[in-house]
């Protein structure tokens, strides 16, 4: 040991005696956003979260992290219209994340690689029914089943599915990928009965012993207006004729065909109509603007040679035309008669606008409360007025009838009911407050283009029914995983840890995060300004 | 003890002749000592140096030299300048470094000091001679020796030999000897 | 042991490569710049091995390279003077402050304006109160002794040390010397052991900032050290006579100090001067003492009274003094003498290079014995005629011939 | 396949990222970081210097296994990290005066080569000479000029706030134009900091043609600890140069935004980020983003009168001249190797007064 000089000479690191967290008056603090692609998924999915993992290369991590919320990520993958991705904060910086390749990536993983669902440790003894085996049933059928409920679904048709199978044309969703997602939660001990319509809720509910009951029958009736017609022309309903491509693998129908309507069915049906050799053209009674289909596949469509016939609406129809009237729209956008009218030749019209609920059976439930074509559930619970008896899809959605919302719906359905066989009211968790653009850091954040997904060629789209869109390289999903601002989440870019000029963070290693160590940090900030997802807040010390 | 004041003009060494003086005592075993009268001086400027030799002590005094026993008088030049003589002890030496006689350069010196005690020597032509240069240090200091038998000639050769050993300690060696064989030969003569 | 006719400058380089100093650090100022040349030579040659030599550019550096070396943990040398060591100043303190045993030559010379390169002692005098220890020396025969020594005394204490040697009057003068052999030196210095320094297996830090909580210990810690260098002075010096059979060094040293009622203080190569001086003087009968004041910091107020003894007069000739003030070394005699009835006054002469002759010596003690050192403070070598030349019309006054003591000059300002 | 994918979500502009290899990691990133400068020193909140010192001379640490011992001039750094009791510094660590810093590191440096001689050691400790910028550009220039030329084993780090914050924020010669200090207040016809003034050390360093010289910020660390790993790969002086904000001095809008405003002087060609080898310019730090020159002074105090209503155009139109001079001087945009010409930045005022 040196003979040290007094005071004048110190020994090294002394100063760890020198707390000076006591200057603090703001302090730092972690804070859980809401990424604006979780709040914005109708099935509640943390995307965030999942493409942390996915970014690492951690595959399973990242579907498990999925499947959380959402059993059926392959086929969310393609049909899902993720407007998640139109809420991506990376829009402001270049483009959005392609968060719906990389679900299906996952998808496809774990499909590749016989991924299953683990089956409950062990079992509540409480039954559940569920009525109708579409994404709403099966979703909450899986969720119920990871709470250690049994769970029985009743199916009306021949295969469970619902619109994923009768409503979904192959070219978007092949089969395989359908039933293997399927599978899985069957694989879990949930039940499917098929062709087994009910007639009588209140008696399924007493014969099985039932200890609750959802309905997830789903909005399966084609809305029809009245066309005067002719006897000779051809008026078919979108649903009859995508169901009956899926089950027949054809239909009969004329080679020009009006398909009317401007949701996405219209869309399907017409691009199917032209796999199968018809020159389908669509009429829409406003303008692309106004359309509610979803704007990708509007763009496929139009690619693959489908016209559109706009602000138009079919006033009566002959054995080979049809009488169109022209629109225009008012101010609020709403389209009115202009009293024009011209001849569209056409063999047939497929009606796609919209469609019902089939109230039959629910009129039977005593005390069930039905409006505007769908079950009226508590926003909350998603219980009906009938205790016991649940909701979900679009049977209890009027407005928003997609198959991701009936998943999310089937969820939020199995959590209430989780709550409510332990006789707990269910209360969904509070969100956390949303992850902005303008609290985030983008300087940090290198360039990078989405990734675009590879297309068929179009000349083969249009005339099979194979599946239109491919899906990511491993490569190319590593990449758009990592294109994720992390929105207010930690990604252990190690920021905090480095600027901090008191070294006063911790790191904790990796996947661990880091934490403040207050005996040191003064409250600067510095971290807080350059998290890259503004991920940290500064909050005034109680003085 | 013996004290010897050198004067020159910066340049032509005066400083190191006091230094070979002092050296070539010490190698004849004796006390000596050497020092210049410090300053900032240029080439051309006046110098003064100073040398003491003693047979048996330490020399203590640092003192500059007021009453020198021997002046040298490197530059004759500096007659007209300086009181070169200043202080000179009555029975003391005077060498002018000059092709002339010491009656005609310092007639005044010449009666005061005892006969024979002031001479001249071309020390620069030898210098030049043997040296190419205008150093006359070395035959200034042999001269010393021809005129006194305070130093031998081969201590003074041997000084310079030492300070600047190979051909320019040869040289030195060389005028040194041939100003030492002049003064020898006048003072021969003079007898 | 060896003997040789050279330079002091050179003989004190060869004394400094004898201690195997690690770093010298050279900038040129007269007269100091022959050592430092020297040594460069020296390390270039390979005479003196693994040592760094640094050209620096200024003495600023020069000290600061110093401070870096000796906190390397090596022994270190440079030298300066004059305008040098004020240049140098702020780094001589820090230094100190740091307790690196530094060694490091000052040429003694005046300080300007007017610019001025020959001898006194108002450079290292200047430094006072920098904390280092200072010796003189009277010779360069002690110069050189004394430089050994003083690496030994700085290692010891822990503290710089400055040794100070007239300029020119020394540096350049070329006198017989007497070297230790490199055996003695290594018999008597030991490899360099530093207290404390930088290396990256016992991490320090040196240099904090010390507020009032702590800085009134630090000096008085510093005193301490400063005061136990008076022994340590005193048993280096008693070894190094031992083995060199040398007489240099010491805190002081007295010359025909018996019964001698007067004595003179002399700081430097004039003591030599006044020992042949007071050696004639005593051919006349006339018995004045005479004290070598070897170190003047730290003072050694006990070895000084010691010496004095009962003499009834002390004259101190000084080569600086202070503005304002008298002289600087007289107040510390007359402390030193506290309580005894001896009469202390100072000789000023020697300013600026103006030579001390032995008969400046004999006057000063004719001055003495006559009783006319009436005040404590007298200009004792001024040359009338200069200064005449200039108050006569400037100032319209004139001085009289011979020394001037302090009350005459501030009468001039009543007369003017 | 992780390794092929070489798009890294913040890539290298944060810290660390856990997607990357370890080794392409920054240091700051490492749970084993030295933490030269540890906790517990007294810094101001978000004190840039402190960050600057701490990035530094942990990078330099890792380039040499730990072989590193530190000079500092007095100044900010000093006091904030060794006052008695308390040492902030896990290394060998000395503080002698404000302007003589590099000599003490020319000194040590020349200290460690002698005893790692005598002691038989085959490593010898590096010097890392540092000060801010008042002690650097001003009162140390000579010394550091001296160590340059004599091309001692020293690296000379430079943590430039571009004054004197320690004395309360005075000028120095590496103070910019227009800018508030207590020296030069914004009063007057030209307020702040006088026009053509100052002194580019870097170039003065490139001048005296050492082996290595830097620029950099504490914004682009990677840059920074790259720019330290390299001048350590070099014997003999060497200089870097780092831009350090002080929260305090510049008026920073809040002690947060030190890294920011660092970033913005990179962003905005104000302080041009460049390496040289033997005085040539080797590389660029290209900027990423170009920002104007406003959006650099409005978080700051120190140009409060160039931005309030008050504020004359002019002198704002005249920072921005200087900034793409030095764009265009050092080749700051673009992908292609520049066509270099640099000339100090107080050049360019100075040649349009003549």
């Amino acid at each position: 040991m040196m003979n040290k000089a007094f005071a004048v000479t110190l020994d090294p690191a002394t100063s760890l005696e020198n707390h000076t967290g006591s200057w603090r008056t703001l302090r730092p603090e972690n804070v859980f956003k809401l990424p604006p692609c979780n709040k914005q998924c109708p099935a509640g999915e943390n995307i965030q979260q999942w493409l942390y993992y996915a970014a690492e290369g951690n595959y399973e991590m990242a579907w498990r992290f999925l499947t959380e919320n959402n059993p059926f990520p392959a086929c969310m993958g393609r049909v899902c219209y993720h407007t998640c991705e139109g809420k991506c904060n990376r829009g402001f910086l270049d483009e959005a994340v392609g968060i719906n390749s990389v679900e299906r990536f996952l998808g496809d993983y774990a499909i590749e690689h016989k991924l299953s669902f683990k089956r409950p440790a062990k079992d509540t003894g409480k039954k559940v029914l569920i009525i109708g085996a579409g994404p709403g049933g099966l979703s909450a059928a899986y969720h119920l089943r990871r709470f250690g409920h049994s769970v029985h679904v009743l199916e009306a048709g021949a295969e469970p599915g619902g619109m994923m199978r009768y409503g979904i044309p192959v070219y978007r969703l092949p089969r395989n990928i359908l039933d293997a997602e399927i599978a899985r939660i069957t694989d879990m001990g949930v039940t499917i009965e098929c062709n087994h319509k009910v007639e009588d809720i209140e008696a399924e509910k007493k014969k099985g012993g039932y200890d609750a009951v959802i309905i997830t029958t789903g909005a399966g009736i084609s809305s029809n207006v009245d066309i005067p017609e002719g006897d000779t022309n051809h008026i078919l309903n979108a649903l009859n004729v995508l169901g009956e491509i899926e089950t027949k693998g054809n239909i009969e129908i004329a080679r020009r065909v009006a398909v009317y309507g401007g949701g996405n069915t219209a869309v399907d049906v017409a691009r199917s109509l032209r796999r199968l050799g018809a020159e389908p053209i669509i009429v829409y009674r406003r303008n692309r603007d106004k359309m509610p289909a979803n704007e990708e596949e509007m763009d496929a469509a139009i690619a693959e040679g489908i016209q559109v016939k706009w602000l138009s609406t079919i006033t009566g129809a002959t054995k080979e035309s049809l009488k169109i009237e022209k629109m225009k729209l008012d101010e609020s956008g709403y389209p009115q008669p202009t009293g024009e009218y011209e001849e569209l030749p056409a063999d047939a019209v497929v009606l796609a606008i919209g469609q019902n609920v089939d109230k039959s059976i629910l009129d039977k439930l005593q005390g069930l409360k039905v409006e505007r074509d769908a079950i009226v559930i508590d926003p909350e619970t998603n219980e009906t007025s009938v205790p016991g008896v649940f909701a979900a899809g679009d049977v209890a959605s009027a407005k928003d009838r997609t198959v991701t919302l009936a998943i999310g719906m089937g969820k939020n359905t199995a959590r209430s009911i989780h709550a409510y066989l332990r006789g707990v009211k269910y209360k969904k968790q509070p969100k956390n407050e949303d992850a902005r653009f303008e609290d985030m850091h983008p300087w940090y954040y290198t360039d990078a283009p989405k990734t675009v997904r590879p297309e068929l060629e179009l000349a083969r789209r249009t005339n099979t029914f194979d599946e239109v869109q491919y899906g990511l390289t491993e490569e190319n999903a590593i990449y758009e995983a990592r294109r994720c601002l992390s929105c207010g989440n930690c990604m252990e870019c190690d920021n905090c840890y480095g600027v901090c000029p008191d070294n006063a963070i911790r790191k904790l290693g990796a996947g661990k995060g880091y934490e403040f160590n207050y005996d040191y940090c003064k409250g600067c900030g510095v971290c807080a300004q350059e998290c890259p997802c503004g991920h940290i807040h500064m909050v005034p010390e109680k003085i | 003890m013996l004290q010897v004041r050198l004067h020159g003009r910066g340049g032509q060494g005066a400083v190191t002749t006091a230094e070979m003086l002092s050296l070539a005592a010490f190698l004849e075993g004796r006390f000596a000592q050497a020092f210049p009268s410090f300053g900032s001086e240029r080439t051309g400027a006046p110098v003064v140096a100073y040398a003491r030799i003693d047979e048996k002590n330490e020399i203590r005094t640092h003192e500059p030299i007021q009453a020198p026993d021997v002046v040298l008088v490197q530059d004759r030049t500096l007659l007209a300048v300086v009181d070169v003589f200043s202080g000179i002890h009555p029975s003391g030496y005077a060498i002018i470094n000059t092709t002339e006689k010491p009656e005609d350069v310092v007639p005044e010196l010449c009666k005061q000091l005892p006969p024979g005690h002031v001479l001249t020597v071309p020390a620069t032509d030898f210098a030049v001679q043997a040296m190419k240069m205008n150093k006359p240090g070395a035959p200034m200091l042999a001269s010393l020796a021809a005129a006194t038998d305070i130093l031998k000639l081969e201590s003074v050769q041997q000084s310079f030999q030492t300070r600047y050993p190979g051909k320019v300690g040869d040289a030195n060696a060389e005028a040194a000897a041939l100003a030492y064989n002049f003064l020898k030969e006048a003072i021969k003569g003079g007898k | 042991m060896s003997t040789e006719q050279i330079e002091g400058s050179l003989g004190v380089a060869k004394a400094v490569s004898l201690c195997k100093p690690g770093v010298v650090c050279a900038y040129p100022i007269s007269p100091q710049t022959h050592i430092v040349e020297n040594l460069g030579k020296f390390v270039k040659s390979g005479a003196l091995k693994h040592c760094e030599y640094l050209n620096v550019e200024s003495e600023f550096a020069a000290m600061s390279v110093a401070i870096g070396s000796s906190a390397g943990g090596v022994r270190t040398y440079t030298a300066t003077a004059s305008q040098g060591l004020l240049f140098m100043a702020e780094a001589v303190y820090s230094a100190s402050g740091l307790g690196l045993p530094i060694v490091m030559t000052v040429a003694s010379r005046a300080i300007g304006g007017p610019i001025n390169i020959w001898n006194d002692h108002s450079d290292s005098l200047s430094q006072r109160d920098s904390g280092w220890l200072q010796l003189f020396c009277e010779s360069n025969q002690d110069a050189v002794d004394t430089h050994i020594m003083a690496f030994k005394i700085a290692e010891k204490v822990g503290l710089p040390v400055m040794v100070c040697m007239d300029g020119f009057v020394l540096t350049h003068a070329f006198e017989r010397l007497n070297l230790p052999s490199q055996e003695q030196v290594d018999a008597f210095l030991p490899k360099y052991e530093p207290r404390e320094f930088l290396t990256p297996k016992e991490p320090i830090s040196i240099g904090s900032m010390v507020g009032p909580e702590a800085f009134t210990e630090v000096r008085l810690l510093q005193q301490r050290k400063m005061l136990s260098s008076l022994q340590v002075i005193e048993d280096v010096t008693k070894e190094y006579r031992e083995i060199t059979g040398q007489h240099s060094g010491g805190l002081l040293d007295c010359y025909n100090c018996e019964n001698a009622d007067l004595k003179l203080i002399i700081l430097g190569s004039s003591v030599g001067t006044a020992k042949d001086e007071i050696d004639r003087l005593k051919a006349q009968g006339i018995n004045v003492g005479l004290i070598s004041l070897k170190a003047y910091r730290p003072f050694p107020y006990a070895a000084l009274k010691a010496a004095v003894g009962n003499s009834s007069q002390v004259v101190c000739v000084e080569r600086a003094f202070s503005f304002g003030a008298r002289g600087i070394i007289c107040p510390e005699v007359k402390r030193a003498l506290e309580g005894t009835s001896t009469k202390v006054c100072t000789a000023l002469a020697g300013l600026g290079g103006r030579a001390i002759y032995g008969s400046t010596i004999n006057g000063i003690v004719k001055h003495a014995l006559d009783g006319k050192f009436k005040d404590e403070f007298t200009w004792f070598d001024i040359d009338t005629k200069v200064l005449n030349s200039y108050t006569r019309n400037a100032l319209g006054i004139t001085f009289p011939e011979g020394p001037i003591a302090e009350s005459e000059l501030e009468a001039t300002l009543l007369r003017a | 396949m992780l390794d092929k994918i070489n798009f890294y979500q913040t890539g290298s502009n944060t810290v660390g990222n856990r997607l990357i290899n370890p080794s392409m990691r920054t240091e700051q990133a490492s749970v084993d970081r030295p933490n030269s400068l540890t906790c517990g020193h007294r810094a101001c909140q978000g004190c840039g210097e402190a960050l600057g010192a701490r990035y530094a001379i942990d990078a330099a640490m890792k380039a040499t296994s730990g072989q590193i011992m530190v000079v500092n001039a007095t100044g900010c750094l000093e006091v904030f990290s060794t006052p008695y009791p308390e040492s902030a510094w896990r290394l060998p660590w000395i503080h002698s005066l404000f302007g003589n810093t590099a000599a003490v590191g020319s000194g040590l440096a020349a200290a460690a080569k002698v005893r790692a001689e005598l002691n038989g050691d085959s490593v010898t400790p590096r010097i890392i000479a540092q000060g801010g910028d008042g002690g650097t550009t001003d009162i140390g220039m000579g010394c550091l000029s001296g160590m340059f030329d004599r091309n001692d084993d020293v690296l000379y780090i430079c943590y430039d706030n571009e004054a004197y914050m320690n004395t309360g924020v005075q000028r120095s010669s590496a103070t910019p134009p227009a800018a508030r200090t207590a020296t030069t207040m914004p009063v007057g016809e030209e307020p702040g900091s006088d026009w053509g003034k100052g002194k580019d050390v870097p170039l003065i360093a490139m001048a005296h043609g050492i082996p290595y010289v830097a620029t950099a910020t504490i914004a682009d660390l990677r840059d920074l600890e790259t720019k330290v790993a390299k001048a350590m790969s070099f014997h003999g002086a060497r200089y870097i140069s780092i831009l350090v904000p002080c929260p305090l001095g510049w008026g920073l809008k809040s002690s947060a935004l030190t890294v920011t405003a660092a970033r913005l002087a990179m962003e905005t060609g104000f302080y041009p980020v460049y390496e040289a080898e033997y005085g040539q310019i080797t590389s660029v730090r290209k900027i990423r983003q170009k920002q104007p020159v406003i959006n650099y002074l409005q978080i700051q105090r120190r140009y409060a009168h160039l931005t309030g209503k008050k504020a004359d155009p002019n002198v704002l139109a005249r920072l921005q001249a200087m900034c793409d001079a030095n764009i265009e001087h050092f080749g700051l945009l673009g992908d292609e190797a520049p066509q270099l010409n640099p000339a100090a930045i107080q050049a360019y005022e100075r040649s349009k007064k003549v």
